[in-house]
C-alpha cells in the first residue's frame, strides 16, 4: 500500500492549488478562513434555472453560482464565486439574483466587503434578455453598495475569463485582483473574428488573444492594482492587500478615472498592439513580457504599471 | 421615429443637441421650465472607447453646474467589437459611463433612458440600462442576442428558436419582451407628444431604489429573480 | 524472343509504360546482334537535370519558377515522394505541384508517408496524381476515406512508416523526392535540423537510383550548420519565403487530462512498468500515456520507481515528459522527429537527447522506428477500437487515418534475439512450458485507454470497423493497426488485463470483456469466470494493486498546465501559441 | 433530457454525520451529484437528470454496482449530467459518498 495522498494541511493546499484549475467551491474553501463559509441558497434547496429545461438543457443546482459570507483574516467577507465550466459561468436569472440579493445587503450593512471571484463568458444565450438585466442590475447594486461604503473586490483568474457584462461588472469594482490566465474584455475573440476578418484578430493565436486581454496587460494598464500569481493563496494575499488599500467611492473618483482613461486613449489610442503599449511605457524587451515569471513580472509592474487606485 | 423626430417631440421650443457621427450630447429645456441634459448615441453607432469617454466626460462636466434630469438617448449597435476598443479596457471605459450614470441618479440628477432605436448587448448595458427609468418607443428594436447568431450556439433552426419564443420573452429579441422582463419600464406613444409624456414621467419619477426584479415579476417575464434575491439580502442580512 | 519481350522481362510493366524514353535508350540492330543498355535509369536523371537546369542558377531556383521546374522534371506516370512527414510539409513545392499543367505531368504515383495537407489530396482531385500508396493521414483521415469511396484514388496499400520505407528501396522507389530542409548552402548541402524525420531516408532511396532530389529550404546560407544531407545527393533548391509547415503534434495539454487518464496512468505504471521492470519502451500520444509521463515524478518517485523504470525511449520530445526529465528519471531519448517549441530545451539537454555538432536535434524516423521494433521492451498507446480478440484499429468508415509507427512499434519483432528482463518475463508468462534456452522472450504490447472514448463511443467492440471498411473497399486485409496476438495487456480505468495468462481464447475473450467497464462488450461478461480470472490475477482491479480510485487527482500531476512544462524547463520550452493561456 | 429513478436496499447505513455534500459539475462529459442523508438508513435512491437519452441500461448497471460497493444506506442521490461517461458517474458517486462520510472536508 501507498502514503494516502492527501494529508496536506490547508494553507499548503491553498498554496498549491491553481485558482484557475480549481472548481468555484473550491476556491471559496480555499481563499477563506479554514471552516468559515456558509452558503446561502446552496445546492440543496435546488433553485435552478426556470429557462434551461425550455431548450432541453441540463440544470445545475447553484445555478454556476456559490454566494454566502465567510471570514478572511478574521474580518467578515460576502462572496460570490462563479462556476465557470457551468455554461461557461454565464449570467442567467437566477445566477444574477443571487449576487444581487448578495450586494444589497452589502449596502444595507456598509461596512462588510464583497469579494467576487468571476468566471464568466457573459450574458447566458438561452436566457439572454434575464441575463442581461441582471447584469444592470449587478452594476447597479455594485455602485450602491460602494456609495453605501462597502468595498466590493473583483478576482479574476478563472477558465472563462471575465467577458460580456462581467467586465462591465469588474469595471464596476473597487479593485480587481488579476492573474495571468484570467482575462477581461467585453467581446470575446471569436466574436472580434467573425465581426471584423481573421487578420485584425485571429482568436487561435492565443498569444495575441493573451496579450490584448490577459492579466499581465490588464494590470499593466491599471486595469487592474494587483497581480496575482496563480494560486488560491495568492488570490487570497491579493484580496487581503486590496481591502487594506481601497479608500472610500466618491465623485472625485469617477473624476479621476474620466482622466485616466482620457489619458490612456491618448497615450495608446494609437497603439496596433500590447507590445507597442508596454514598449511606449518604457519596457525594455515588451515582448518578452508574457515570458515572464509571477515574481519578475510583479517586480516590473510595480516599477511601471499603472493604477487605477482612487480613480474607478 | 428619428433622432429630430425625437427630439422635436420632445423639445418643441427647441434645444440644443447635437449629433455629432453618432455621440449625441447638448441640453434642453422642458416646457416645465425643466433643464434637461442631453446625451446619447445615435444612428446605430456602435458604443466603443472614443464614444463612451465624451458621453461619460459630458455627463461628469455637468455635474455641479446642472441640476436637471438626464435624458439618454439610444439608437446604438452593439459595443464596438475591434481589437483596438479591447486593447485599451473597452470593458472599463463602458463600466465607467454606466457607473456615472448611476452616481448622478443617486445624487439627485435622475436618469431617463430612451430607447427609439436598437441596441444590444455592452452597449445597452452602459447606456439604457444604467439609468433609473428607461422608456422604449414604437418601433424600437433592441436585441441583447441575435436569433441567428442564438441559432449557431444553440444548433437550433430559426422555426425553433421562433417558436420556444412564443412561450417565453427570456431569450428572443424586442422591446416587449424586455418589458416583460422589466427592463423597460413604459412604452410611450408616438401618437401624442413626448413632451407631455416625458412631463408626467417626471412629475411621477419612481423612486431611486432599483425595482426592475419586482417588475419582472409582476409582468411574468421573471418570476424568480425578485425572490431569490431577497431571500440572499435576507440571509445576508441575519449574518450582522 | 523478340527485343520487346526481353526489356519486359528486366522492367516492370508500369516502368515499362511510363519510361517511353527508355525504349528509345535500347539500341537495336535490325536481324543483327542485340545490345542492351544497362543504364537507361541514370540517362533518363540525366536528362531530367538537363531538363531542369534551364530554371536554375547553379541549383538554385527561384520560387516563382518551381511550377515549371517540377514541370520539366517530372513526367506522367512517375513515382513521386512529396515530403509530406507527419510533421515537417514540403509545403511549397505540394502548391507548386498542384499548379502543374496537365499536359505534361498527370497521373503520378505518389509514395510518401504523410497525406497531411489539403494539397496533398488535391493532387488527386486535379488528376496530377492517380496512384497512392501512403502510411498516414492524421487531419485528412476523413477526406481520404470519402475519396478512396468515390474512386478518386488508386489505392497501393496503407502501410506502416517502416513498410513503406522499406519499399522505397525495392518496389516503390521515387523517380523524383520533394523534400523539405532548415537551410541549404549554395553547393547544395542541406541541414535538416530537428525535424529531420523522413528525408535521409527518401533522399537515399531517390538519389541512389538515379531519382532526382528537390529541396525546398527557408534560407540559402553560406555554410549550413551541420550537414545532414551531402549536396552530391541534391539536384535543385527552391527557398521557400516562408519556413515549412510544422504540424505541434505531440503536445498534449496537461489542463486537459481527466482523473480517469490518471487512474489509468497510476494503474499502468503500479501493474506493468513496475513489476516488469520496463526501462525501454515507447509511448503513444495519448493521454493516457502523458499522464503516465506526469506521474513519474510524483506517483512513480513514492513507489520508489526512478531508475529502475523508463529510463531509455524511442520517443518523440514530447513536451509532457520535461518534469521527468528534469527530475532526473530519463537517460536517453532517441527521436522520430521533433517537436514545435522543444528545439530550446532539447539542445540545453544533450545529455538526453541526440543532437548534431551544432547543438540541435537530430531525428530520423527510420532509425527511430527500427530501435522501437527491435530495442523497446514495451510499447504503450490508446486506440480507438479494440475487439474480443483484443485487434485494435483506429479506422471507422468514415475515417482512415492510417497506421504510422504504432503497428511497428507494437509488434513482437520475431527476429529479436538479445534477451532482457522484461523480455524473458513476458516470455515465460506466456509459455511456462517450454524449457527457457529454447524460449522467445516478448515484448510488452500495451493498449492503454478508458472504456469509453470522446462522446461516450465505446472503446471494446465486438466487430471492428474497420472490417465493415475493408468490405466496402474491397480489400484484402483489414486495417488493423495492432493484431490481438501481439497484445499483451490492457488498461482501463476498471482495471489490468494481463492477456499473457490466458490460455485459451474463451479466457482471452472475458479477460478482455473483464476490463471493458459499462461498455456492451463488458456488461455482456460471463461474471464467474472474470471472478476466476482476477484470482488467479489475469483481471486486476486498482484495489488489487493497492490504488484507491478516489486517489487519482490531478494534483498528483507534476505539471497541471502548459506553463508549468514552461516553468520545469526553467524557461526553455517555448509552446506554440495554440498552447498557451497568458 | 431523461429522467431516471432508481430505488435501492443498502446493507448498512452510510458512515458519517454530514447531512449533506455536493460534488462535480454540470459541464459536457461531467456530472454534478447531490448527496443528503435523508432516507432511512436501508434505503436509498438515485434521482437522475441527463442530458444523455437511452443509456437507462448502463446507468443501471453503474448504479448496481455502486450500491453493492459502497452500501450508501440512508442517503438520496439527485443527480445533474451533461453526459458524462460511466467511469466519470462511478467516480463521482464515489466522492460523493467520501464526502458526506468525512467530517467536512
Amino acid at each position: 500500500m501507498i502514503a494516502p495522498l492527501k494529508d496536506i494541511i490547508p494553507a499548503e493546499r491553498a498554496r498549491s492549488t491553481s485558482f484557475n484549475e480549481a472548481s468555484a467551491r473550491t476556491r471559496l474553501e480555499l481563499l477563506l478562513d479554514a471552516g468559515s463559509f456558509v452558503e446561502f441558497i446552496g445546492p440543496e434547496q435546488r433553485e435552478v434555472s426556470p429557462h434551461l429545461r425550455i431548450f432541453d438543457l441540463p440544470e445545475q443546482f447553484d445555478d454556476g453560482i456559490v454566494v454566502g459570507h465567510g471570514r478572511l483574516d478574521g474580518s467578515p467577507v460576502f462572496v460570490a464565486a462563479q462556476e465557470g465550466r457551468f455554461m461557461g459561468g454565464a449570467f442567467g436569472e437566477v445566477h444574477g439574483a443571487k449576487l444581487t440579493g448578495l450586494l444589497r445587503a452589502a449596502r444595507e450593512i456598509g461596512s462588510i466587503p464583497v469579494l467576487i471571484l468571476f468566471d464568466t463568458g457573459g450574458v447566458r444565450l438561452q436566457e439572454a434578455n434575464a441575463g442581461e438585466l441582471a447584469i444592470a442590475e449587478i452594476m447597479r447594486a455594485v455602485m450602491e453598495a460602494r456609495i453605501a461604503g462597502a468595498k466590493v473586490i473583483g478576482l479574476i483568474g478563472g477558465r472563462s475569463g471575465c467577458y460580456g457584462g462581467g467586465g462591465l461588472i469588474a469595471g464596476c469594482c473597487s479593485a480587481l485582483a488579476v492573474s495571468e490566465p484570467g482575462r477581461i474584455a467585453v467581446s470575446g475573440p471569436e466574436v472580434i473574428e467573425t465581426n471584423r476578418g481573421v487578420e485584425e484578430f485571429d482568436s487561435r493565436d492565443r498569444a495575441l488573444v493573451w496579450r490584448t486581454m490577459g492579466g499581465k496587460h490588464r494590470r499593466l494598464l491599471g486595469a487592474a492594482d494587483v497581480f496575482a500569481d496563480d494560486t488560491v493563496q495568492d488570490f487570497r494575499e491579493a484580496a487581503l492587500e486590496l481591502l487594506s488599500l481601497v479608500g472610500p467611492f466618491g465623485l472625485d473618483g469617477l473624476r479621476a478615472e474620466q482622466a485616466r482613461l482620457a489619458d490612456r486613449l491618448r497615450s495608446f489610442g494609437g497603439c496596433e498592439d500590447a507590445v507597442d503599449i508596454w514598449t511606449a511605457e518604457g519596457i525594455a524587451h515588451a515582448e518578452r513580457v508574457p515570458e515572464l515569471s509571477a515574481d519578475l513580472f510583479i517586480a516590473l509592474a510595480n516599477r511601471i504599471g499603472r493604477t487605477s487606485r482612487d480613480a474607478r | 421615429m428619428t433622432l429630430d423626430d425625437v427630439l422635436a417631440s420632445l423639445f418643441p421650443d427647441g434645444h440644443d443637441v447635437r449629433n455629432d457621427e453618432g455621440v449625441v450630447l447638448g441640453s434642453a429645456v422642458l416646457r416645465s421650465g425643466t433643464g434637461m441634459l442631453v446625451v446619447g448615441i445615435a444612428d446605430r453607432t456602435a458604443l466603443g472607447i472614443d464614444e463612451a469617454i465624451r458621453l461619460s466626460g459630458y455627463v461628469l462636466e455637468s455635474v455641479g453646474r446642472d441640476t436637471g434630469p438626464i435624458l439618454v438617448l439610444v439608437d446604438s449597435d452593439s459595443q464596438r467589437m475591434s481589437k483596438r476598443d479591447e486593447l485599451l479596457g473597452l470593458n472599463e471605459f463602458l463600466a465607467h459611463l454606466a457607473k456615472v450614470l448611476i452616481h448622478a441618479d443617486m445624487n439627485g440628477r435622475a436618469t431617463i433612458g430612451l430607447l427609439y432605436g436598437h441596441s444590444a448587448a455592452g452597449a445597452l448595458l452602459a447606456t439604457g440600462l444604467a439609468t433609473r427609468v428607461l422608456v422604449g418607443l414604437p418601433g424600437a428594436d433592441p436585441a441583447v442576442m441575435d436569433l441567428p447568431s442564438m441559432a449557431k450556439v444553440t444548433k437550433l433552426s430559426m422555426e425553433a428558436l421562433e417558436e420556444k419564443a412564443k412561450s417565453t420573452p427570456v431569450f428572443a429579441p424586442g422591446l416587449s419582451n424586455l418589458a416583460r422582463m422589466g427592463a423597460v419600464h413604459m412604452t410611450w406613444s408616438s401618437a401624442v407628444s413626448l413632451a407631455g409624456q416625458m412631463e408626467a414621467l417626471l412629475a411621477d419619477m419612481p423612486a431611486v431604489q432599483d425595482k426592475r426584479d419586482a417588475l419582472g415579476k409582476e409582468r411574468g417575464g421573471r418570476v424568480k429573480a425578485v425572490d431569490i434575491a431577497e431571500r440572499v439580502r435576507d440571509l445576508a442580512l441575519q449574518t450582522r | 524472343m523478340s527485343v520487346i519481350e526481353k526489356t519486359a522481362a528486366v522492367v516492370t510493366p508500369s516502368e515499362a509504360r511510363q519510361s517511353a524514353d527508355a525504349a528509345a535508350q535500347i539500341e537495336r540492330r535490325e536481324g543483327a546482334k542485340v545490345m542492351t543498355s544497362w543504364q537507361t535509369g541514370r540517362a533518363a536523371r540525366d536528362a531530367r537535370i538537363a531538363a531542369g537546369a534551364g530554371l536554375a542558377h547553379g541549383k538554385i531556383v527561384e520560387a516563382k519558377d518551381a511550377t515549371r521546374l517540377l514541370e520539366a522534371v517530372i513526367r506522367p506516370g512517375d513515382r513521386v515522394c512529396l515530403e509530406g512527414d507527419n510533421q515537417k510539409q514540403a509545403d511549397l513545392l505540394s502548391r507548386a505541384l498542384l499548379a502543374v499543367d496537365l499536359s505534361r505531368v498527370k497521373d503520378l504515383h505518389m509514395v510518401q508517408s504523410g497525406v497531411v495537407l489539403p494539397e496533398h489530396l488535391d493532387l488527386f482531385d486535379r488528376g496530377v496524381a492517380k496512384r497512392l500508396d501512403y502510411a498516414y493521414s492524421g487531419p485528412q483521415s476523413a477526406r481520404i476515406a470519402r475519396m478512396l469511396f468515390g474512386g478518386k484514388i488508386e489505392l497501393g496499400a496503407v502501410h506502416t512508416y517502416l513498410e513503406l520505407f522499406a519499399r522505397y528501396f525495392i518496389d516503390l522507389t521515387p523517380h523524383v523526392a520533394l523534400i523539405a530542409a532548415v537551410s541549404a548552402d549554395r553547393e547544395g548541402n542541406l541541414y535538416t535540423g530537428p525535424n529531420t524525420e523522413d528525408t535521409p531516408t527518401v533522399v537515399e532511396a531517390t538519389a541512389f537510383k538515379d531519382g532526382v532530389v528537390i529541396a525546398q529550404v527557408n534560407e540559402i546560407v553560406e555554410k549550413v550548420p551541420r550537414v545532414d544531407i551531402p549536396a552530391d545527393r541534391v539536384q535543385f533548391i527552391v527557398e521557400s519565403d516562408k519556413p515549412f509547415f510544422v504540424e505541434p503534434l505531440f503536445t498534449r495539454d496537461p489542463a486537459a487530462i481527466t482523473e480517469g487518464q490518471i487512474l489509468t496512468a497510476m494503474l499502468a505504471i503500479k501493474g506493468i512498468y513496475a513489476p516488469y521492470g520496463v526501462q525501454r519502451l515507447n509511448h503513444g500520444i495519448g493521454f493516457s500515456t502523458a499522464a503516465i509521463e506526469l506521474l513519474l515524478p510524483t506517483f512513480g518517485e513514492r513507489l520508489g520507481l526512478k531508475g529502475l523504470i523508463a529510463t531509455h525511449f524511442a520517443l518523440n520530445p514530447h513536451p509532457a515528459l520535461i518534469p521527468a526529465i528534469e527530475s532526473g528519471w530519463v537517460r536517453q531519448i532517441h527521436s522520430f522527429g521533433s517537436e514545435v517549441g522543444m528545439d530550446e530545451y532539447i539542445r540545453a539537454r544533450s545529455d538526453v537527447y541526440f543532437t548534431g555538432p551544432d547543438g540541435s536535434l537530430r531525428s530520423n524516423r527510420a532509425f527511430c522506428q527500427t530501435a522501437g521494433l527491435y530495442a523497446c521492451d514495451m510499447f504503450i498507446g490508446s486506440t480507438l477500437q479494440i475487439d474480443l480478440q483484443g485487434n485494435s484499429s483506429t479506422v471507422t468508415t468514415s475515417r482512415i487515418a492510417g497506421f504510422g509507427g504504432a503497428p511497428n512499434m507494437g509488434a513482437d519483432a520475431r527476429g529479436r534475439r538479445h534477451p532482457s528482463e522484461p523480455w524473458l518475463k513476458a516470455g515465460a508468462e506466456a509459455d511456462p512450458d517450454s524449457p527457457a534456452p529454447l524460449r522467445r522472450g516478448r515484448k510488452l504490447v500495451v493498449q492503454i485507454g478508458e472504456t469509453f472514448g470522446d462522446k461516450n463511443v465505446p472503446l471494446f467492440v465486438e466487430k471492428l470497423e474497420a472490417i465493415e471498411l475493408a468490405e466496402k473497399l474491397k480489400l484484402e486485409l483489414a486495417p488493423v493497426m495492432i493484431y490481438g496476438d501481439d497484445v499483451t495487456h490492457i488498461v482501463t480505468e476498471e482495471g489490468l488485463a494481463n492477456l499473457l495468462l490466458c490460455r485459451t481464447a474463451q479466457e482471452r475473450e472475458q479477460a478482455i470483456r473483464g476490463v471493458a467497464g459499462y461498455t456492451d462488450v463488458g456488461r455482456r461478461r460471463d461474471r464467474n469466470m472474470v471472478a476466476c480470472l482476477r484470482e488467479r490475477g489475469v483481471i486486476r482491479r486498482p484495489e488489487d494493486l493497492g490504488i484507491n480510485p478516489l486517489d487519482a487527482d490531478r494534483s498528483l500531476l507534476a505539471a497541471r498546465s502548459i506553463k508549468d512544462l514552461v516553468r520545469w524547463s526553467g524557461g526553455l520550452y517555448s509552446p506554440p501559441s495554440k498552447f498557451r493561456n497568458w | 433530457m431523461e429522467d431516471l429513478n432508481f430505488q435501492h436496499r443498502a446493507r448498512a447505513r452510510a458512515g458519517g454525520t454530514r447531512q449533506s455534500a455536493i460534488v462535480g459539475v454540470v459541464a459536457s462529459g461531467n456530472l454534478e451529484v447531490l448527496v443528503e442523508r435523508s432516507l432511512p438508513d436501508a434505503d436509498c435512491a438515485l434521482e437522475i437528470k441527463t442530458a444523455a437519452v437511452g443509456f437507462g441500461e448502463v446507468w443501471s448497471a453503474v448504479i448496481d454496482d455502486f450500491v453493492e460497493r459502497y452500501s450508501p444506506g440512508g442517503l438520496k442521490f439527485s443527480i445533474n449530467d451533461g453526459g458524462a461517461r460511466p467511469d466519470t458517474v462511478s467516480l463521482r458517486l464515489a466522492q460523493a459518498v467520501r464526502l458526506i462520510e468525512g467530517n467536512g472536508q
